[in-house]
């Protein structure tokens, strides 16, 4: 198996204060990976970090096989990103948010009708004003945006987070068919899904570094 | 680039003092020739000794703006390679700038009371005047930017980007600010007959002006100490920082 | 390349049309502008003929700032700055986008204010080709310079102050040169209309190429 | 104003504005210095870091 995200000893900074501070981490291809930690443990911005949004300052941090400490915008089109906030435009509709995001990183628009089937989100609001929608619906348009764009790997921020069980259950296979397919997901959370997880490996971080992990050697 | 080498290195002790000591006496003798020694102007009278601390001011000023614009050409450079590097040219972009704005406003200042006196009005919409003014305020915004709380890297990318431009800018504006006055206006209040410099009045400004490069030099590399000082103090928060939280880490355990 | 531009133009023109912010607030906001100008000058007829080129860029870069402002805090809201920086637009295409479509806002502002002046300051137009050629320069200027210094202010606590700070010095000179040829289009004042408008088009060029190549940089956080 | 009142004023404000800059950054640097416990002596350390950075 192919590592995907590879990180050293990194430590990252954000204005004055250390988010990672010299972080262990290895992901590998499929996997499903689920980081707890309490809330300021740096979960969101170990995301980053893999996003590219946050530099690696010292120590070595690759994903998909390129060196984030050369050129950190080099794996975004891969990469599907989710944070604590949505990414949405709140004066377009859904069905055009969904074409923008869609043509943005490349892909048809016209997979925007199957990713919005797929999550779930109901064909008479398809055009209505996404400011206008609950917090639930709006998740669930953000998830439908990373879709379209087919990403290799997944980085989730509390994706279950203003869902219902039912939508919780349908993101779930969601995730678990992408990884199926070859992606890899890596999603945090403080608390356990509510359903079964779906993890297959779970890590706990606190202080900016991996605390627990079942995987390292 | 040697410049920036050689005023990194300068930061030491002796060199800065031996400068230090040196801007106050030359800037004292300054004062003697500038104030006493020189002869009042046949035209000008009394006034033209304002022309010694004006004059080398403003050239003072552009040099530390050219400083800080080629420092931050080649930071882009540097950090386009790799983030972390090429610290010390945004160091050098940002004490020489400062500099320069205390220079700009002291021109602007010693400029207006001269004017006064000259042409009877403290301001003239004259291109060199009004150019300089915007000079002023552009390098303040500048300053503003760099005074902002962002990541380092990108607080210094930003500085160099907007140097780079204001740089730029400054042409145009003198350019069209220039063309501005020359079409519409009346040869009228300018100075026209600005009365030719020589002897000692010559030497004078030549003094003057090496007296305050010497001052400025110091301050430069004062400021360009302080910046890193900044810095250290910064990193040397961050190991706490990242210390503190392995601790408490540790405890949790 | 074209593609992407269109799309991140029409992405925003397609915000704008549903918010309606330029058109329903900026736009009233300037005319409003216009008319105090005139309480100002205390209703000097000739006063505010000669002045009716100054006045109305400065009404443009009063709504103009406002539009900039507006055009990047649609990014910064909700983190979508983060989910561009994801994409796989490229910068020069982003940057080209969004001056393009801050260009059709801005020239949407002076369609309202273009009037404006006509019927409210008493000024005719004696050259149109040079009226309209000055107000595309400027406008083109006031874009790009817009965006790439709505750029660096975007997302910051001090933004509304900042932008206006940077903003002004660099259209210093479009104000001068759209003023000047304002001033011969509309038969106040003879003189080079024409080539105070190329000198517009000239800075309008500049700041598009130093935009180029400076706009990923500025875009990067952290 | 008397050209000679001008003079005084110009050169006046010149000297008083560079010393008060020169001595807040000297001050400053003083400040910092001693917050980091980098003192006179010892200033060479700062000298050797950042000739260190010059180098990289």
């Amino acid at each position: 198996m192919s590592a995907v995200v590879e990180f050293e000893r990194a430590i990252s900074v954000v204005g004055s204060f250390p988010v990672l501070t010299g972080l262990d981490l290895r992901v590998d291809q499929g996997e499903i990976l689920h980081v707890r930690g309490e809330n300021g443990a740096g979960k969101t911005s170990l995301l980053r970090a893999c996003a590219g949004l946050v530099s690696v300052s010292s120590g070595n941090a690759s994903v998909l096989g390129f060196d984030m400490r050369v050129d950190r915008r080099a794996p975004r089109r891969y990469i599907g990103l989710l944070g604590h906030e949505n990414n949405l435009y709140r004066d377009l509709g859904v069905r055009e948010h969904i074409e923008f995001r869609a043509a943005s990183v490349g892909a048809r628009a016209s997979d925007t009708a199957a990713a919005l089937e797929q999550v779930g989100f109901p064909q008479q609001l398809w055009t209505v004003p996404i400011g206008s929608l609950s917090a639930g619906q709006r998740r669930k348009v953000a998830i439908a945006s990373l879709l379209v764009g087919r990403p290799q790997l997944w980085l989730l921020d509390e994706p279950h987070a203003a869902l219902d069980t039912e939508s919780r259950k349908n993101l779930d296979a969601i995730l678990t068919e992408a990884s199926t397919s070859g992606a890899t997901i890596i999603f945090v959370s403080h608390e356990s899904p509510g359903t079964k997880d779906i993890a297959s490996r779970v890590v706990t971080m606190d202080g900016g570094r991996i605390t627990e992990d079942p995987g390292a050697d | 680039m040697p410049g920036a080498n050689s005023a990194a290195k300068m930061t030491a002790t002796p060199v800065t003092r031996v400068l230090g000591v040196s801007a106050l006496a030359a800037t004292a003798l300054m004062a003697v020739l500038g104030l006493i020694v020189s002869p009042p102007d046949v035209i000008q009278g009394e006034a033209v000794r304002m022309l010694y601390v004006h004059v080398p001011s403003i050239w003072i000023a552009y040099g530390s703006f050219a400083l800080t614009s080629t420092s931050s050409v080649l930071f882009l450079r540097r950090s386009r390679r790799r983030a972390d590097q090429g610290r010390h040219y945004d160091r050098l972009a940002g004490s020489a700038a400062e500099v320069g704005v205390v220079f700009t406003a002291i021109t602007l200042i010693t400029g207006m009371l001269w004017g006064k006196v000259t042409w009877g009005t403290y301001w003239q919409w004259d291109a060199r005047l009004t150019t300089t003014v915007l000079l002023f305020v552009t390098y303040l915004g500048y300053l503003a930017l760099r005074r902002l709380p962002a990541e380092p890297t990108v607080r210094s990318r930003r500085a160099a980007v907007m140097a780079l431009i204001s740089f730029v800018n400054v042409p145009i504006v003198h350019y069209s600010v220039d063309w501005w006055r020359t079409l519409h206006q009346k040869a009228s209040l300018s100075v026209g007959r600005r009365p030719e410099i020589t002897g000692e009045m010559y030497w004078t400004l030549l003094y003057s002006t090496l007296a305050v490069t010497i001052l400025a030099t110091w301050l430069i590399i004062h400021r360009y100490r302080v910046i890193r000082l900044e810095e250290l103090r910064d990193e040397e928060g961050l190991e706490a920082l990242i210390a503190s939280r392995l601790n408490k880490d540790v405890g949790s355990h | 390349m074209l593609t992407e531009i269109l799309l991140v133009a029409r992405k925003d023109l397609r915000v704008e049309r549903r918010a309606k912010i330029a058109l329903g607030q900026v736009a009233p906001l300037a005319l409003l502008i216009l008319m105090v100008f005139a309480f100002a000058l205390d209703a000097n007829t000739s006063l505010l003929e000669r002045g009716a080129g100054g006045l109305y860029w400065l009404a443009v870069l009063y709504g103009g700032t406002l539009l900039i402002q507006r055009s990047f805090d649609v990014e910064t809201d909700d983190g979508n700055m983060d989910a561009l920086r994801m994409s796989a637009i490229g910068m020069p295409s982003l940057f080209l986008g969004k001056a393009l479509a801050l260009f059709v806002q801005i020239t949407v502002l002076q369609l309202i204010l273009g009037p404006g002046i006509l019927l409210l300051y008493n000024v005719g137009v004696v050259d149109w080709a040079l009226l309209f050629a000055a107000a595309i320069a400027g406008t083109l200027a006031f874009s790009v310079c817009g965006v790439l210094w709505g750029v660096m202010s975007a997302g910051l606590r001090v933004r509304a102050t900042l932008l206006p700070l940077l903003l002004v010095p660099v259209l210093a000179p479009v104000l001068l040169a759209g003023s000047r040829a304002f001033e011969t289009a509309l038969g106040v004042r003879a003189g080079a209309g024409w080539t105070w408008a190329g000198l517009m088009f000239v800075i309008a060029a500049v700041h598009t190429a130093l935009g180029l190549g400076a706009f990923g940089f500025l875009l990067e956080e952290g | 104003m008397s050209e000679v009142a001008t003079v005084v004023v110009g050169w006046g404000i010149t000297f008083v504005a560079l010393a008060t800059y020169s001595t807040w950054v000297v001050l400053r640097g003083k400040g910092i210095g001693q917050e980091l416990g980098i003192g006179e002596i010892e200033q060479s350390d700062v000298e050797k870091d950042t000739s260190a950075t010059t180098d990289s």
